[in-house]
């Protein structure tokens, strides 16, 4: 195992962390963090795979400006998840 | 003239969308008319596409760009395209005219812009040769879907648009998915060079993609583990949306459905695929039709109604026959006139009386003859009475189901048309043997527009074989996708 | 418990069956077609050097025109939904003297960037998309720093429709001239900058959809933002 | 034996359905899909890539025969402006309902049914 797959290990590995903990989080803040770091760690990735203008939209459009989108909605709503909503559910039986 | 001009379909909407911001001076009332004038212009062009492709029985194909398909991006307006690009220009502009009148929400101009643009994504899609600029129509449609949803800003308009959203990410996601393995394998997006190579593909990556396709598309074409968003959706949305969404949005969903599953015919685990199609669909029309038969909102009740009648069209497509096919296609003319009517009226009613529940129908026949009529001759055309139009089309998906060998499915389908005739009568009785009220003012030209589209039940119900011609040949453009291959002028590219 | 053991239960069986599907395209194998005929055409017929954007804006430009659609309805949507009469901004602490300072000095730099990603988005990685959100996180920075500061948005939205309708045009022209919507008539019909590829002044149409993708996305994106940041006040 | 970029992709995107399919707050569930599209973008750059060649950017002697395949790359800068879209749609709607319902969860904001 050469040097650069290991770093292809490692981001997968931190970007698949990033994801569980944007889930399970229950402070919506830390978890829309969470998400824009997912779309970070995918970034480098699609670096990684030759393929920079898919990087470079993905970290401003796909990090950033979305990350900042759902604060603003945090803001305007509720910062954490309440007790309630921590019991799995199914949207099916909407 | 030069077929490419064509485009102008797709570049006129999107215009005149992008030209609303810049006259918001002209108040209301004006930007009202300028929709209507723009969905005029629309019917013009889509009926001189259709006049075109019917006389010379040739497909138009317009090439984006100027390169020739695998390499650029065609839209392919055969005999289906042309007969549906002009069905959904002529409810937009009946809708455009209702909402000059119906429509009081403020912001206006969004909504012309929205309004145009959620045409405009019906028209792709329905005329779109490349399956990723199906998609991006999709979205199109689906995201101004979304946003003329929740139109009304009242809580229940945001819940159901909520509830599309969630589960229109989740079909798109699928969806595309589903393209990634198709390009992974086949190297194309063109749908006609697909269809050529669709015989060397790799038969489970063709049975994943294709099934994650046909759940993608699931949510636009209302099937049934994926339509839980659609009778929320038609009940909250101003009127005139929903009854864009019943005549236009479905049926592109479902036109892009059996295209996508015509098209990979070649393909050895078709039929798997085609069973799960058959299957959903029988669901659907008995799941609906049973959850009608429990409303107390004449709206939601006509909305499950519709939803019953788009899965037997999905049963027809699915079926794997040329008979199938055509069958579905003439049900889907069928159901797009009656049930525009249907809602138009309910829509009418629900803004004059202020509700769309079944005790503001009651003595509709005293208070508003005209509407009351259209309506009586809607609901008896819905339940499939000889004589009106749908009765042929019933029952040629019915012969067809019967030949293709799934008497299961026809029987379901045929008891669940017991029940959609309660219902029905029920609403029938409601409007004219019960209640009593006063003689209402009814508006001239809703009036005109509803009599108009009775007026075509009723035709199409004597002299079915026009249109069945019409739908046989826009049925055998799904069908045959040899001559689909041949009329898409591919050219050699790389080994 | 049960419910959350079921759902990862399916979830693990449609992941099985996705990578089923996954092991007959396996990874880093040529099995180019289209994009092959692309790659080996681009200079010649486009002008760019960017193979990307060369698909992206004119091989494929439907889809383009397709997607400004998408942002522009977002936009649309956003400010329909989020309308009402008044709307102000509710922030009331004042951003600190390192943001205050450091957005007054690089704010206008944030927007140069964002324009030179833009315009040179048929040479170098980036183009219209990236380019327009750069520039909206300008006017983000903006927003952040200064308590009272919103973007003239009637015009944002007056920007937005007449860039828009000059994209739908540019391709109309294509028609009139090539035949073609959409049709590249810098480079195939007037042929201009052919002796420069590579350098800023070639690319045939390209600079002019992205510029036009550039100020749109930017004027779209900081609109949804001053939607989304400005609350109702009830008086 | 599965490639690390796919396992990624796949794993995102089950996780975002997990998200969806289980969480009861609204945003939790826009942020399940928000995943679940970074996840598909992946899917789709990574089966455009070819082993050991460089970007599609035809200069300074980089031939035809030494690029990866353009069209997907093409085809996840529009995905990812589609999803942005989608996203901010969403959250103006969780917005309203929030101002209906003063709740985000999903059972506490069910009035339509039947």
């Amino acid at each position: 195992m050469n040097c650069m797959s290991c770093i292809e290990y490692i981001i997968v590995g931190v970007m698949i962390a990033s994801a569980v903990l944007a889930v399970e989080w229950r402070d919506l803040l830390a978890a829309a963090v969470g998400m824009a770091a997912v779309s970070l760690f995918a970034s480098l990735l699609f670096f990684m795979l030759q393929a920079p203008d898919v990087a470079m939209t993905e970290a401003a459009i796909g990090a950033a400006l979305s990350g900042a989108v759902f604060i603003f909605a945090i803001k305007r709503t509720q910062r954490y998840e309440t007790e309630e909503e921590e019991k799995p559910g199914w949207w099916v039986r909407w | 003239m030069n077929g490419q001009y064509a485009s102008l379909l797709i570049a006129l909407p999107l215009l005149s969308a992008f030209f609303v911001p810049l006259i918001k001076g002209l108040g209301e009332r004006g930007i009202k008319y300028y929709l209507a004038v723009i969905t005029a212009l629309q019917t013009g062009i889509a009926a001189w596409v259709f006049q075109q492709v019917y006389s010379t029985g040739k497909p138009i194909i317009v090439m984006a760009g100027g390169w020739k398909p695998p390499v650029g991006i065609n839209l392919y307006i055969g005999h289906f395209a042309a007969l549906f690009v002009l069905i959904v220009a002529v409810v937009s502009f009946f809708t455009a005219v209702f909402s000059i009148w119906s429509m009081k929400v403020q912001p206006i101009d969004k909504y012309a812009m929205l309004f145009l643009l959620l045409m405009l994504g019906a028209t792709g899609m329905i005329a779109t040769g490349d399956i990723f600029n199906l998609f991006v129509f999709m979205e199109i449609t689906a995201i101004s879907a979304y946003a003329l949803t929740a139109y009304n800003k009242t809580g229940e308009a945001a819940e159901a648009s909520l509830k599309y959203m969630i589960l229109g990410g989740i079909g798109s996601s699928f969806f595309l998915i589903g393209v990634a393995l198709i390009y992974g394998s086949l190297g194309t997006l063109n749908m006609a060079q697909i269809a050529q190579l669709a015989g060397n593909m790799n038969p489970t990556v063709a049975q994943v993609g294709l099934a994650l396709i046909v759940f993608g598309l699931a949510v636009e074409a209302e099937l049934f583990p994926l339509n839980a968003w659609a009778p929320d959706a038609y009940q909250a949305a101003p009127h005139a949306i929903t009854v864009m969404f019943s005549a236009f949005v479905v049926k592109a969903g479902l036109y892009a459905t059996a295209r996508l599953l015509y098209l990979m015919q070649a393909v050895g685990s078709w039929h798997d695929v085609l069973k799960l199609l058959v299957a959903m669909a029988t669901l659907t029309v008995v799941v609906a039709e049973f959850a009608a038969l429990r409303q107390k909102d004449v709206k939601r009740m006509i909305a499950y109604s519709s939803i019953s009648q788009v899965g037997m069209i999905a049963f027809a497509l699915a079926l794997g026959s040329q008979a199938g096919v055509d069958a579905g296609v003439f049900h889907m003319v069928n159901h797009a006139v009656v049930k525009a009517l249907l809602f138009l009226g309910v829509g009418y009613v629900g803004i004059k009386l202020g509700g769309t529940a079944m005790e503001n129908f009651q003595g509709l026949g005293k208070r508003m003859p005209l509407t009351a009529f259209a309506l009586t001759i809607g609901s008896l055309a819905a339940v499939g009475i000889p004589l009106f139009n749908i009765f042929w089309s019933k029952v040629r998906i019915l012969i067809a189901g019967v030949e293709a060998g799934y008497t299961w499915g026809v029987a379901l389908i045929l008891g669940a048309s017991v029940v959609e005739a309660v219902y029905y009568l029920r609403f029938i009785h409601a409007m004219w043997f019960a209640g009593e009220g006063e003689r209402m003012r009814e508006g001239l030209a809703i009036s005109l527009i509803l009599l108009l589209l009775a007026a075509l039940v009723i035709v199409i119900g004597i002299y079915p074989d026009y249109i069945w011609s019409l739908a046989q040949k826009a049925g055998s453009d799904i069908f045959n996708v040899g001559q689909y291959i041949k009329n898409v002028p591919l050219m050699e590219v790389g080994a | 418990m049960l419910k959350r053991l079921l759902a990862i239960t399916t979830l693990i069986i449609i992941g099985y069956w996705l990578a089923q599907g996954l092991a007959g395209v396996p990874f880093g194998q040529d099995r180019m077609l289209v994009g092959k005929y692309y790659l080996e055409h681009v200079v010649e017929q486009t002008g760019a050097v960017n193979a990307v954007t060369a698909v992206v804006v004119n091989y494929r430009g439907f889809d383009t025109l397709g997607e400004v659609t998408v942002l522009f309805i977002a936009s649309t949507g956003v400010g329909a939904l989020l309308w009402s009469r008044k709307k102000r901004r509710t922030a009331r602490t004042e951003g600190s003297i390192v943001l205050t300072t450091g957005t007054r000095l690089l704010a206008p730099f944030v927007m140069l960037f964002g324009v030179y990603i833009f315009i040179h988005g048929h040479l170098t990685p980036g183009g219209g998309f990236p380019g327009g959100a750069t520039i909206a996180t300008a006017f983000l920075l903006l927003y952040m720093a200064f308590v009272t500061y919103e973007i003239p948005h009637r015009a944002f939205e007056k920007i937005e429709g007449a860039v828009g309708m000059t994209y739908v045009i540019v391709g109309l022209i294509g028609l009139a001239i090539g035949g073609y919507f959409l049709y590249d008539w810098i480079w195939q019909t007037w042929g201009w900058g052919h002796d420069n590829i590579g350098r800023l002044f070639s690319g045939g149409f390209i600079p002019i959809i992205y510029t036009i993708i550039g100020i749109k996305v930017g004027t779209e994106l900081s609109g949804i933002i001053d939607n989304m940041i400005k609350e109702e006040v009830s008086k | 034996m599965i490639s690390v970029y796919y396992f990624g992709a796949i794993s995102l995107i089950l996780i975002g359905l997990y998200a969806v399919l289980v969480k009861k707050n609204v945003l939790k569930m826009l942020i399940g899909l928000s995943i679940m599209e970074t996840g598909v973008n992946l899917l789709l750059v990574s089966i455009g890539y070819i082993s050991g060649r460089s970007a599609p950017i035809l200069s300074e002697g980089i031939g035809p025969n030494q690029a990866v395949d353009p069209i997907p790359q093409a085809l996840v800068l529009t995905a990812i402006v589609i999803g942005v879209a989608t996203t901010a749609m969403a959250l103006s709607v969780a917005i309203i309902l929030y101002g209906k319902y003063g709740t985000l969860n999903v059972e506490e904001i069910r009035r339509l049914r039947g």
